[in-house]
């Protein structure tokens, strides 16, 4: 049967099933695939915090949301184009996502009885009504991998672990895109092992694919080309992963040794994963028994002269506050990574959320004053950790690298740097006895001598009580104290003169200026983009540095009318601009584990300059 | 880099600019002074040894060594320390602590430390009371003692520390005093011999809020007949004029004469570092009154250090792997290419 | 306000109306399901039970019983049972834990509790493994295992749980596993008999990320050779047909067959619960592969609870002076009065 | 031979010598003396972070300041008066702090060639030049107190350490004050235990007060008359004791168990200390093996329905930052008192400073809002920790009330509160399983129900994973987090409505208002009271609710052209108080470990209004 093909300029498709139904590798196979040919693209995985939740359930729906596109590709869409959903469970809990008119792909076989009713429905939402604003395909995937699969004699329940790859193969079809790397995927990841799965998984990703292509219920089948990315080499790139490898590029170009005292939390873990891989690079990973040890085992590392850096996430942040005050007395590099989830307390490990911010700058005891960076999307994790060593080095400082659950875990294209490419990180160790003091400073960084241990004639002692600002050794002078306090903040300061200027998307001035920072950078561009089409005077300023800010941020503030202040918490960077720059900032707040929407955004700005929405 | 002559290091190598500040009379003079006269012997240049302290009177201790040294935070100085060791597995890395700082708040630190066999040496100067913070009871004050936060006396059975460690899996338990320097210099050359996490309990006087807590062990009229030294291979003999011992009836240690004819040198219980029950028997004598205290040490085993372990795994995903090619790492194993 | 009529306790009643969301298989459910089999046939009134646990799957517990409970945070389910323990010594108060939440991060609040003696028992479910983070090493994990963030392999040697315990000065240690419903049960009824804390490591299987672990204790196929039960007061027979028994050479346990003659049941070892020196020789065991694996109270002993001492401070106090006069008080010994 | 009395409105006196000399217990006796007397006054002592540092050394000096008046007192004093010095360091370190034209009294037999090295002096400072602005009177404290002591056999060492007696007995001679009450004390303290011991220190007392009647070197005694202070009981009270009763006085008045889990820590460990001794009260003290157990141990005795309490200084409350943000969540009263001291890390333990402010309002992951209070006096810290514990058991929620070294330490004659007066604290515990919703709140205060284990039928479960609104079972619900997070910051503003709008001090507008926190109250209100004599228009508002602030604070703000803001900190309050009124208010901050002199903030204020200075 002849199929039209139809180009479209972005699709944003959601994969929604059990956790057990391997939606997330679904979501990830999709998206190599689409990424390797040339879309720019953008995803968001949504699991439950239950490791494996009974089947079925609503609270044991795992997601996988995939925006991709010729355009330049900001966020993982507001709203879906496709729903494909495994279960009722996936499909109720879903289905606010989809825009209206909005494709479904369901595993009608899984619409039984006790299916509903785990999923705590009284009717079957294929037919009461729930999804009639909607193009909906039911398709008996759990039948046909079953047929595709007959004659291998497989259990029942490995037969149904296959048909995320039948849905997979279906959207390789319906968006005209190969199946070939997941085949290679398949191959390599199961063939060795156990030759059945790989064959089982083939046999199914094809009939998926084949389904499509003979079918009659699909008609069109959608291009996607490749987007104007810049020249270069690419990959697809977790934010979790592109952070590690910053850390490994940072100690490459310094020469250092990296070493990570981690302990294990949701969503930071992979990057602890991801460095323990890496030991032919000389990378020491230690889990240590908690996040205290973990950060001092770090600060030890510095001390012997490592690339140190320790990786958490919120709860794990709070117990580091007392020896990241140490480090600060100590003045020795010391990278931390936090990995920012909702909170408080345990709150909504595995969500997102931009609330640990104030708790990075301010929440330690004492005048401790630090560096706090941000990253701004998946591939943006990878310069701004490697940011974060560079200047932990060059001003013997802790830096705190603010990312987030939906970048950690968020995937986009990543133009791979050459390693020529990236600013150098220069260390010199002091080495010369000769005048050494421990708490001399450079004139211009006020950066003190790194000395390590090992180094003959250079033995000294620092420690966390006050020290005098030349000789290191305790003090108790109280002229000494206000000097040091003074120096330490001065020090912090000085990064700014190290740091670009603050950057303006759209016009230097104007009415409104949106002001954000890390993972919501590509809604808020959506956004701006979307309202200044519309010829609204709006302008986009996204903050990397977070403390110090930089030099002209005061300035670039002041020439608008108009400061929003869009946040995933409830008004932390907008307290900071406020209370340096006494600028009205507005807030644009919601705290809801989850990405801001580009629309709300576009919303509140309209709010603001007086619009219409709608 | 190393210098072609090497000076014979002496005391006053490891005797640091810095004005001691200890009260008079307290125990950690000695332990302090044992030390600096012993680390002349090693082998290590004196810019390998690092003394890693949490807080506390005792963990003020880096300050007057002349070596590198690192006054962290209450409590961490193992996990501080191991950052160090895991970092440069050169370094001789010492940590100093207390038994406010070691045992209360780090406790954790400490357990794990110990079982990893990361090779640091570890002091705990056991005055059973918080020195600094002017006199609360610690995890080793005893039942009933009087306190600045017990006006009514402690109600926390305490930890017997060489119990604790050896629990814990550690690899070298040892038990000294301030008051016996040269017990305390023999206990710090064999732990500096010991390859893995050594675990030494050293009974200090705290003049000022606990003054005389061990002076039945530490002082010469009453030591010889309150303390057994241990010694692998040889039996316990204590007292005045050796004539005590202590012998093992089924798992319970006896003090039995062996001046009257009824029992010999050879009934004795026989010292063996190995045995890590023994040890545990010999941890326990405490609950007992009538048994001497043991000092020396209590257990030492050979097993892999954890830096070790950690070099050889780097090691052989370089043999495996080579150096680790950053760029390659970087364009990862699916990458494209746009022109 | 005692009701007058109390209705016999069922299963139904400790059960929560929340959905259990373990994995399938967990060995968490049949834990779960002992302990609410066996709740019912205690005396305290529902309303008296707590249940405190930190984080990991196993800290989801006290969700699914139908008491009191706190989900707390990370390690700290110790200190915070302790709290609740002693502002109200009536509860009857429960931790559940993990290895990594009661060993590795809780470690020393563990100890500490331990060694207080605070009425708590302690349930720590040990599945060598982080299960809620999907997948890193415990502090129980063994030596080699490959995991998440070991991909080469573990390299800390684990700690024996029930060795800690004994070295923090434990009054009750047990160990039992999740696919013995029988014995879990027993052990269950054991710790709510004892009055002090008590600690009992359960062996139990992860289904998704270190699945069989513990296969060679808890199948059926296994377990009799593999697994040596301790009685009070009975000797350490195990085997299929009760053919073998555990023979203590010196303080070396060994595997010896009581068949053949050379060896009788009156050769082997008789459990003592009250002897902390035995109970660490069970627990050393584990370093022995050739040995079974010792299931059942290790050491049970009488100890006076850090509860009863806090309250038995009080009321000495009001003994002597009476309830405490807030405006005396206040008033303090010297003041004046300005009119 | 006659001595003349003049009559001073004020003095400041201050006693320094070796750690070993018995300088606090001095300066305690003549404080308590003092105070019974009615005079007004306030105390500064100043002790090294070594318990007892080498004797004669500089580092170990220990000093004990007080100014007592029949005025109103409201610091310790700028400068002194009159320094009591017992040895060459203590001289050396101290002068400074002696107004010119000041009176030395020093032991000189203590000057001698080995003191002097000690002290790291060449040259001896009674003849160098170093006292020549001074009136000095040499002493032979040593030799007289050996000579009263003469023929009682004792050992030197033993009689040097009665050498202290000897200086109080001056002073008082010298300040026509009654021995008596030493007497008294002397006798009680040591009779019982060792009468040879009390004999020694009350023949020594006395020659103090005889040298000062009958040697000619004094010619003149003060007299300082009673302060006018309101009718009522008096006693003089040190900051942590006053904190330790307030929170003894608010356990009876709520009718609840006082369970204090603690860990000791300087400043802070006196009130765990006070708190130990009251188990008549059945008050329960818990010495923790952490800060981390401390603080969980009290969130489990609040859960068990006790009034639970946590007390520590800066690093300590670093360490129990998680476990705060568990108590937010899970809406229990709890106070926790942070007697805040030199940071950051460990700092300057023994010295004062406010830089925990921003720690305590805004240092947790999440969104963790809570209620922060400050004491401004030593007296004040019993309302203070009285109040939070009303506000906590009100509003289930954790409060933690700031007071300092400076207060803590610090003592002046307290008003005591006749227990009637004390604001009731109701409590209710829930007890109807009818309709029993763990998260339900009371409409006006928010607060949820406090349903403490072994209350029949209102078994439920608690945790730190965001929970349902109503039910408080785990949810993971997107609107529910964004409603619970705004729920709880909701529920701290309403806390406003529970409290004392903010008072001026002086004319309800102008052209300056001086704002602070904590313990500066004193200096500000000198600093004020002064320049307003000099008809300044200047005003004092002093912020004892931090979070949240009272409901008129804008208003207040604005009705002044300037604000400033003194803090011994780098700058917080001002931070907070620019971030949410947008005022320019400019900051003085001086952090040297003690506390703001009235003087430098006079001097502040001067710059502002344009005024001369000096
Ligand atoms: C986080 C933190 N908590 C508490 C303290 C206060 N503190 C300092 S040392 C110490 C205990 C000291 O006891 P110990 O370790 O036995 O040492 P000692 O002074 O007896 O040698 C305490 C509680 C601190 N500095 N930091
Ligand atoms: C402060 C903090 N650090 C880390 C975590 C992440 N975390 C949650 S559970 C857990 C370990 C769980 O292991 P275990 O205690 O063995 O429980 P299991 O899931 O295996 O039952 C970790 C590391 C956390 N929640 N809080
Ligand atoms: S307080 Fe005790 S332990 Fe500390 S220095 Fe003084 S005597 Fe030594
Ligand atoms: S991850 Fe493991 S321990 Fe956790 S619920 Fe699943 S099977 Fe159980
Ligand atoms: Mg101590
Ligand atoms: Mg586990």
């Amino acid at each position: 049967m002849a199929k039209s093909v139809e180009t479209l300029d972005e699709v944003t498709i959601r994969f929604a099933g059990d956790s057990g139904d391997g939606m997330q590798l679904t979501g990830t196979q999709f998206t190599n695939t689409v990424a390797a040919l040339g879309a720019d693209l953008s995803t968001l995985p949504d699991y439950p915090a239950e490791i494996r939740a009974p089947a079925g359930t609503t609270y044991g729906v795992s997601g996988f949301q995939i925006k991709f596109g010729s355009t330049d590709i900001l966020t993982p869409g507001d709203a879906c184009d496709v729903l494909v959903a495994m279960n009722p469970a996936a499909l109720v809990t879903n289905v606010k996502l989809l825009r209206d008119g909005g494709t479904i792909i369901v595993n009608e076989d899984a619409f039984t009885d006790k299916n509903l009713k785990l999923a705590n429905l009284h009717s079957n939402p294929l037919d009461d009504g729930t999804v009639a604003k909607f193009l909906v395909h039911r398709v008996a995937i759990s039948k046909l991998t079953a047929s595709a699969l007959d004659d291998l004699n497989l259990s029942t329940k490995f037969v149904d672990k296959t048909k995320n790859f039948f849905a997979l193969g279906l959207m390789y079809w319906m968006y005209n895109r190969p199946i070939d790397q997941s085949v290679k995927f398949i191959r390599e990841k199961f063939s060795s092992k156990d030759p059945q799965v790989a064959e089982a998984n083939l046999r199914v990703l094809k009939a998926g694919y084949n389904y499509g292509d003979t079918t009659e219920v699909f008609t069109t089948r959608y291009d996607v080309r490749p987007a104007q990315l810049p020249p270069g080499k690419y990959r697809n790139i977790m934010g979790n992963v592109a952070t590690a490898l910053g850390l490994v590029a940072a100690a490459k170009k310094s020469g250092l040794e990296l070493f990570l005292g981690s302990y294990p939390i949701t969503p930071a873990s992979d990057i602890l994963h991801e460095l323990s891989k890496l030991k032919e690079f000389g990378v020491k990973t230690f889990q240590a028994e908690d996040e205290i040890a973990a950060v001092c085992s770090a600060i030890g590392a510095s001390y012997a002269g490592a690339l140190a850096a320790t990786t958490t996430s919120g709860p794990g942040l709070a117990l580091k506050t007392e020896a990241l005050g140490l480090a600060v007395m100590l003045e020795l590099p010391l990278v931390v990574i936090n990995v920012q989830r909702g909170g408080p307390s345990t709150g909504l490990p595995t969500k997102t959320e931009q609330s640990d911010l104030l708790q990075a700058i301010l929440g330690r005891n004492g005048e401790a004053p630090l560096c706090v960076l941000s990253a701004s999307t998946p591939a943006d994790c990878f310069h701004a950790a490697y940011e974060a060593a560079r200047i932990a080095v060059k001003f013997m400082t802790p830096v705190i690298c603010l990312t987030d659950g939906y970048l950690g875990n968020g995937a986009e294209p990543w133009r791979v740097p050459r390693v020529s490419e990236l600013k150098p990180i220069p260390v010199s160790f002091a080495k010369n006895p000769q005048g050494f003091q421990p708490y001399s400073r450079d004139p211009v960084t006020l950066a003190r001598p790194w000395a390590i241990p090992g180094t003959p004639g250079l033995e000294h002692r620092i420690g966390g009580l006050e020290k005098d600002h030349v000789t290191g050794n305790i003090s108790y002078d109280p002229d000494n104290h206000d000097l040091m306090v003074k120096t330490r903040a001065e020090k912090i300061e000085r990064i700014a003169d190290d740091i670009p200027l603050q950057k303006v998307e759209g016009d230097a001035q104007g009415d409104l200026l949106v002001v954000g920072w890390g993972s919501t950078y590509g809604a808020i561009k959506s956004a701006v983009d979307s309202a200044r089409a519309r010829r609204r005077s709006v302008s986009h300023a996204h903050i990397s540095y977070l403390s110090p800010f930089p030099k002209n941020l005061g300035e670039v503030l002041r020439n608008f009318k108009h400061v929003l202040v869009p946040e995933i918490n409830n008004g932390q960077l907008i307290r900071l601009l406020r209370a340096k720059y006494l600028v009205p900032a507005v807030g644009f707040n919601v705290v809801k584990g989850l990405p801001l929407r580009a629309e709300e955004i576009e919303h509140a700005i309209n709010e603001i300059l007086g619009g219409k929405n709608g | 880099m190393a210098e072609s002559v090497e000076a014979k290091l002496t005391i006053k190598d490891f005797q640091s600019d810095q004005d001691v500040r200890w009260c008079p009379g307290c125990g950690d003079y000695s332990i302090l002074a044992q030390i600096q006269r012993v680390f002349p012997e090693f082998t290590h240049k004196r810019e390998n040894y690092v003394a890693v302290s949490g807080i506390g009177c005792s963990s003020r201790f880096p300050y007057y060594m002349d070596v590198y040294g690192l006054h962290g935070i209450h409590g961490r100085a193992p996990a501080i320390a191991s950052g160090v060791k895991l970092a440069n597995p050169a370094l001789d890395v010492w940590v100093a602590t207390g038994d406010g700082d070691g045992l209360s708040i780090g406790g954790n630190h400490m357990i794990h430390m110990l079982r990893r066999n990361v090779d640091i040496k570890v002091l705990l100067f056991n005055n059973q009371i918080y020195g600094l913070t002017k006199g609360q009871f610690s995890p080793t004050s005893q039942l009933g003692q009087i306190t600045k936060s017990t006006p009514a006396g402690v109600i926390d059975p305490p930890f017997i520390p060489v119990s604790l460690a050896l629990g814990a899996g550690a690899t070298l338990v040892a038990r000294t005093m301030d008051r016996d320097p040269k017990h305390l210099q023999e206990i710090v050359r064999r732990v500096e011999k010991h390859h893995g996490s050594s675990f030494v309990e050293i009974y200090q006087n705290c003049t000022v809020f606990n003054d005389g807590a061990f002076f039945q062990y530490t002082e010469k009229e009453t030591r010889d007949d309150n303390v057994v030294y241990l010694e692998h291979g040889k039996p316990l003999v204590f007292g005045k004029n050796k004539e005590k011992g202590v012998h093992l009836n089924g798992f319970t240690p006896e003090v039995v004469d062996i001046t009257t004819g009824t029992y010999s040198v050879s009934d004795l219980l026989v010292h063996n570092e190995q045995d890590s029950t023994l040890a545990f028997i010999l941890a326990n004598m405490i609950h007992n009154p009538a048994l001497p205290r043991p000092m020396g040490v209590f257990l030492a085993q050979d097993r892999t250090t954890f830096e070790d372990a950690m070099q050889g795994q780097i090691a052989k995903a370089r043999a495996k792997r080579g150096q680790g090619d950053l760029q390659k790492l970087l364009d990862g194993e699916e990458s494209w290419t746009i022109s």
